[in-house]
């Protein structure tokens, strides 16, 4: 564990230093920028199997697996600022996600962008973006994980900007920026709030950290304004951060649009990793978030979740474009991870948080392969069929889609979606997060149902083929993966939970029928059964005739459009805030153009006034004065300057001679 | 434990040895003379028990300094030779009277001290191996900052050294006179 | 037995001292070894002229002088008289006083040189606690003697051969220190009886542990070697006096016997600098068997001396003469850094001296050659210079 | 019978001085750097022999001096010789009274 602990910084260094290298190739040496990213990656995974490995053994020795490494960064005056980094189950758990879905979607990007022109800046940008979320992961200070933050945030507006010649992608790239950047600004408040009470911004510091018992009761026992505690306050402003990071309401405007990448981007970063980020946040601060008798956070947390969740999927319902769908699909399951966590606690959303990774990162990569199959086609109603054409493809779509759907007893996303409904359930404040979540779930159901019908069954319209290995391969592992993560949070078997908190682990069979889980898992079911069956009665047949207008049209033509602009949120935006900051800069424009210009032109005239009359005042008294000071100069100059003329021999006689000098007042004059 | 017999004769050969080196007129024998007046330096270094300093004098003088002296006075001929007017610089009577003053400031203390009139004690030598463990240890640090002052003075004087006015040979087809194609246009 | 035969020339030494009055017997003791000396090496000075030229004779498939006595083996005697009854020719625009002086200036520091060499176990004349530096400051008095030849001929093959003398003897004299100074570094030493000393008994119980016998100890002897042949002016190494370009560069204009002087004053330096490689690097005066320490110490001086007298022989029937940038470049880009490196080496091996593991020493020794080997082929490949590519005109005329 | 102390003093001082008027008078630069070397051989005389008449001959420190002085005079010769055969490059002369670019 010590070991390990101590040796945790190279798992993001080593992607960083091969992104750094990758960087100074030259653009031909394709497959050295591409050995430079999985190779660093690959020890990376190595390194995070065995820091999980180290966790497990320790934690079945002491309970909880945590160790801390800091050291100094800086110091300014009386105060130092410390960084460093942590191993806990938390971290170990998000570490091998990370590392396995991103090594495997290095492997997959090979074969998806090998005929692409700037390979190596591709791979070299997703060396860099790794690096920077495991900076996030293994971080031990807001600070650092704050800086990580922004690097990841970076990483993301070079790689959604990748085809920069596109405006769209330039724009999407630039939109992603800055609105992670107005949560990121509720982030940084409230990392400066917390260190002016605190102190400190490391999370665990041997008791003094900001995640311990002591400061947390410290900061939950102060009020502020309306009341609340101190430390609901500073954890809604950092979750503003993680609205942004993730997606929430109202500020997912930018995810959809990131789609504009290139699609294994789409899955590493906008499905599978950086969008979690947010997710991991709150996971990571939550014992700050639960803090006091009356957690406002937490409220705040489930309540933005829930509403993301079915706001998304209703969107989702109405798009065309095969990676939106999944775009939207992704926003509304953050919102479950959100609810879990407001609800359930850590484990209920980071279990879903990993089930998620493996299946959308799943379905992101099957997308990518379908669109690569297609020649670059992206619209879902041109395509058809495909079942037929992209078998394997098809195969591991399926699973992708009955996982997000939740299809019981077998999927992964059925237990951890069951385990945010039931503790949603159980939630005391309020049932509506419940409802809501169950129409998110029917919802999903009948979007994904949509899309399998639309993309992969009817009559084939396009010359698709199957992708190569280096795509399908990684689809294969992803759709065990997506099958069997699933097992280790079973009520039966709470493997997971146990893990994180680390408590004992029992198995169970009767768990199952207690505090109603069997009630809230046969709704689920009922209503996942529900939507993707209505799904397939409503676009099986059309399908298969008509893909010109959605049925959904037919029947309700302004609900259908309401959806299709997704509410028109982006024109909202663009009506009010876009068109605030305009008027507000052109007022600023026009200030600076007359007031401040004329004002500035006065200060001039009055400064050129005064510099003439000091021009006078200097050519007729100081002029005169200093001519005849440098003329004596100059004179006094060129009769000291005859004694210098150059000989070197004739210093050295003039040196004899003092040094004789002093010899003789050395001898008899200091008698 | 030196001896009269060893060092007066010695000294008198190394000062007329050294007069010589700034006296002769050709440029040749100053150099010799002058390695032979650092020859009896060193001959007297050795009489004073100081080995080291003695071969290290020989070493560094008559190998090195000499030989420097002698190949720039080869470098430098037709500078001036012993066909000039005179070797010496103009106002030599008055260099020659600050030099008597100088060297009886400095004659007459020594003489007029007492204690300055001793003699040799038994024994005292310079052994190597003490001067070698004193150069790691107490002089560890202006021996290396005397490497690398020679290190520099070295390359520095590599540098200056350096003809830089050597014609660079020009590329070869410049070298070839250029046909001149006007010629043929040129106006009958 | 073995004892009176191993310090026969010591006893003998003491016994005649001891014949001479009380008073005179420092002086006597010094003159002695200095009669000796000179007797020995002028013997051996003659030996090898003719051995050289009969070596010579054999390798270039020819007979050597065979005329004079048995085998020609009083040649060097009808030589010597002849060198003494010719005419003593001085230019007549030479600086007659240098003229007269170089040849002396150039042998007698050399004799000087064989005071500190010990040439059996008691048998040195001055056991210098500075030896070896003694060694070298005498040893660069040469230089000035070979450009007082040079420049008081007032003859310009004189000077261009003195002033190449002088370049490559400055040159080569910093590869020789360099080879030599691990070997002091080791010992621990600078007197040269101690240098044997160091040498003295078996690795294993079997293996000398002469210098010779390290990676850096041969990498050393290597260098030390050419350099040495370098410093005496030996082929391949004698552009200064190479007859067909400068007739005989600082020679030219010397005859008689002041050019015996320098004849001999050349094979004395080769002595030394032989004599010094076999006291730096093969051991001195030791025995390289055990079971061969009975046969008398100076006997194995005078026969690892003779071996090494033999290559220089064999070297310059051998190989064709340098030019004179190869000889400069060969010096500073070749030898002045691999002896740089051998003294990285040679530190390794002394600071894993210490290890006691089995396989130890192949282990220093593997890590001398990884050290040493790239980097000879290395600086060798840096040496050669490429064929200029074909020169490339855009038009002819 | 050895020497007393004074003899080497006024030797070295005998020496320094005949340095020092080859330095001033000669016209030859190089010249001037050998009287450069003469004085600077002269203090060495001294330090030799303070160290071997002094009370604490075992401390070394006169020969070290000495030492040292020589490794710096080895350098100051080469820099200045150096320096000597650049002038003369220039000016095709190394008289002194010719190096006055210097004057004030």
């Amino acid at each position: 564990m010590d070991f390990i602990v101590k040796y945790l910084w190279l798992i993001p260094v080593l992607p960083l230093a091969g992104a750094g290298l990758s960087a100074l190739l030259k653009p031909g040496q394709r497959r050295l920028a591409a050995a430079l990213a999985i190779g660093p990656l690959g020890l990376s995974l190595l390194l995070s199997c065995a820091a999980l490995a180290a966790t497990l053994h320790h934690g079945a020795e002491t309970g909880l697996a945590r160790s801390t490494q800091d050291f100094e960064w800086f110091a300014f005056g009386q105060s130092t600022v410390r960084l460093g980094w942590v191993l806990d189950p938390l971290t170990a758990i998000m570490l091998l996600v990370v590392t396995f879905i991103g090594l495997l979607i290095f492997i997959y990007s090979t074969a998806y962008m090998a005929e692409d022109e700037h390979f190596g800046r591709f791979f070299c940008f997703l060396g860099f973006f790794a690096a920077a979320m495991l900076g996030i992961v293994i971080s031990n200070s807001l600070l650092l994980l704050f800086v990580c933050w922004e690097l990841v945030g970076l990483a993301s507006y070079l790689l959604i900007g990748f085809w920069f010649q596109k405006p769209s992608a330039a724009a999407a790239a630039k939109k992603a920026f800055i609105t992670t950047r107005i949560g990121d600004v509720g982030f940084l408040l409230g990392m400066l709030w917390l260190y002016a009470h605190s102190g400190t911004l490391l999370f665990y510091d041997g008791g003094h950290g900001i995640l311990e018992q002591s400061t947390v009761t410290h900061l939950a026992a102060l009020t502020t304004i309306g009341g609340m505690a101190l430390s609901s306050a500073i954890s809604i402003l950092l979750f503003c951060g993680a609205i942004g990071k993730s997606g929430q309401l109202p500020l997912h405007v930018w995810l959809p649009d990131a789609m504009e990448g290139p699609t294994p981007v789409s899955a590493l970063i906008h499905a599978a990793t950086m969008v979690a980020a947010g997710v991991f946040l709150v996971a990571r601060v939550f014992p700050l978030m639960s803090a006091g008798p009356h957690p406002g956070a937490l409220e705040v947390v489930t309540w933005v979740g829930a509403l993301t969740a079915v706001f998304a999927a209703c969107i989702a319902v109405a798009q065309d474009d095969i990676k939106r769908i999944l775009a939207y699909s992704t926003v509304s399951q953050l919102g479950y991870m959100m609810m879990g966590l407001g609800t359930g606690g850590v484990a209920v959303g980071m279990f879903h948080l990993t089930t998620h990774a493996f299946f959308k990162a799943l379905l992101f990569l099957g997308a990518g392969s379908v669109i690569h199959g297609c020649g670059g086609e992206q619209d879902i109603r041109k395509m058809g069929g495909l079942r037929k054409l992209m078998p394997l493809t098809f195969a591991c779509y399926a699973v992708g889609t009955m996982a997000l759907c939740g299809i019981p007893l077998v999927f992964s996303g059925f237990w951890s979606k069951d385990a945010i409904l039931h503790s949603a359930r159980h939630w005391t404040v309020s049932q509506i997060p419940f409802y809501l979540g169950v129409a998110g779930a029917f919802l999903t159901a009948f979007y994904m149902t949509r899309q399998i019908c639309y993309v992969f069954y009817g009559k084939s319209a396009t010359h698709a083929h199957e992708s190569p290995p280096a795509m399908t391969l990684p689809l294969a592992i992803l759709a065990v993966c997506a099958i069997m993560v699933g097992f280790l949070g079973t009520p039966i078997w709470p493997w997971f939970d146990s893990y994180l908190s680390g408590e004992p682990i029992s198995f169970h069979a009767g768990r199952l029928l207690e505090d109603g889980q069997l009630p809230v898992m046969l709704l689920s079911t009922a209503v996942v059964f529900a939507g993707a069956g209505l799904s397939a009665w409503v676009y099986g047949k059309s399908a298969r005739t008509s893909r010109a207008t959605d049925p959904l049209e037919v029947l309700q033509p302004s609900l259908f459009a309401w959806l299709r602009g997704k509410f028109f949120i982006d024109e909202l935006y663009d009506a009010t805030i876009v068109r605030l900051n305009a008027a507000f800069a052109g007022l600023a424009r026009w200030l600076d153009a007359t007031i401040w210009t004329g004002a500035v032109n006065l200060v001039a005239r009055l400064t050129r006034a005064i510099s003439l009359l000091d021009r006078k005042v200097d050519e007729a008294v100081i002029n005169q004065g200093f001519d005849g000071g440098c003329e004596g100069l100059r004179v006094s100059g060129q009769w000291t300057a005859q004694g210098q003329n150059g000989q070197i021999q004739r210093y050295l006689r003039a040196i004899a001679v003092g040094f004789c000098g002093l010899l003789l007042l050395l001898i008899w004059g200091c008698r | 434990m030196p001896s009269e017999l060893v060092f007066y004769p010695l000294a008198a050969l190394t000062l007329a040895a050294a007069i010589g080196a700034m006296a002769l007129r050709n440029l040749v024998h100053c150099a010799l003379s002058a390695a032979a007046a650092f020859t009896g330096l060193a001959l007297i270094y050795l009489d004073l028990n100081a080995e080291f300093v003695g071969f290290a004098q020989v070493l560094v003088y008559v190998g090195a300094v000499a030989i420097l002296i002698v190949f720039t006075v080869l470098l430098t001929r037709g500078a001036d030779g012993p066909w000039r007017a005179s070797a010496f610089s103009p106002g030599w009577v008055t260099g020659l009277a600050i030099t008597g003053l100088l060297l009886a400031c400095l004659v007459l203390p020594v003489l007029m001290s007492p204690s300055l009139k001793r003699l040799a004690p038994p024994s005292a030598t310079a052994p190597v191996a003490d001067i070698g463990r004193q150069l790691m240890t107490r002089y560890a640090l202006p021996l290396e900052t005397a490497g690398l002052l020679l290190t520099a003075a070295l390359v520095g004087a590599v540098i200056i050294a350096l003809d830089e006015t050597r014609p660079v040979p020009p590329p070869a087809d410049q070298s070839l006179p250029r046909r001149k194609p006007q010629l043929e246009e040129s106006p009958r | 037995m073995a004892y009176t035969a191993d310090q026969l020339f010591v006893i003998l030494q003491h016994r005649l001292v001891a014949m001479a009055p009380a008073g005179a017997r420092p002086l006597v003791a010094m003159l002695l070894i200095i009669a000796a000396l000179m007797a020995l090496f002028g013997t051996c000075f003659a030996l090898t002229t003719i051995l050289e030229r009969k070596i010579l004779g054999r390798m270039q498939n020819r007979y050597g002088p065979n005329r004079v006595g048995p085998c020609g083996l009083l040649q060097p005697m009808a030589d010597g008289l002849k060198m003494l009854i010719k005419e003593d020719l001085v230019p007549f625009s030479a600086d007659k006083v240098l003229h007269f002086l170089a040849p002396l200036a150039l042998t007698v520091p050399i004799w000087l040189s064989f005071a500190v060499l010990p040439f059996g176990r008691n048998m040195n004349a001055i056991d210098l606690d500075a030896g070896i530096l003694f060694f070298f400051a005498i040893g660069s008095a040469s230089e000035l003697a070979v450009f007082m030849a040079g420049w008081s001929s007032q003859n310009k093959y004189s000077l261009l051969g003195a002033m190449r003398a002088i370049a490559q003897m400055i040159s080569y004299e910093v590869p020789l220190v360099l080879a030599t100074v691990p070997v002091l570094m080791l010992a621990g030493s600078l007197s040269l009886t101690d240098i044997v000393q160091a040498q003295a008994g078996y690795a294993g119980g079997w293996l000398p542990r002469w210098n010779v016998l390290t990676p850096w100890g041969l990498a050393g002897f290597g260098l030390f070697l050419i350099a040495a042949t370098a410093e005496s002016n030996r082929s391949p190494f004698d552009l200064p006096e190479g007859e067909s370009e400068l007739i005989a560069g600082f020679l030219t204009e010397y005859s008689g016997f002041k050019y015996a002087l320098f004849f001999l004053g050349e094979y004395l330096g080769l002595f030394a600098v032989t004599g010094l490689a076999v006291t730096l690097f093969l051991g001195g005066w030791q025995a390289p068997f055990k079971f061969l320490e009975w046969v008398p110490s100076w006997m194995w001086f005078a026969a690892k001396f003779g071996s090494l007298i033999f290559l220089f022989i064999w070297v310059r029937a051998t190989l064709p003469r340098l030019r004179l940038d190869q000889l400069l470049n060969f010096a500073w880009k070749f030898l002045v850094p691999l002896a740089l490196i051998n003294l990285l080496v040679a530190a390794l091996w002394h600071f894993s001296g210490v290890w006691q593991f089995t396989g130890a020493l192949e282990l220093r020794w593997l890590m001398g050659a990884v050290i040493l080997a790239p980097s000879y082929v290395l600086l060798g490949r840096a040496l050669v210079t490429r064929p200029e590519p074909p020169r490339h005109y855009s038009y002819a005329l | 019978m050895s020497p007393p102390l004074f003899a080497f003093l006024v030797f070295s001082a005998c020496l320094f001085s005949v340095g020092f008027a080859g330095a001033i008078l000669r016209r030859n630069a190089i010249l001037v750097l050998v009287g450069l070397e003469l004085m600077l051989n002269a203090a060495n005389v001294n330090f030799i022999a303070f160290w071997r008449y002094g009370p604490h001959p075992q401390a070394l420190t006169g020969v070290m001096f000495a030492l040292f002085s020589i490794a710096i005079a080895a350098a100051e010769a080469a820099v200045g010789l150096a320096l000597v055969i650049a002038i003369y490059r220039h000016r095709k002369s190394i008289q002194t009274e010719q190096f006055d670019s210097l004057k004030g």
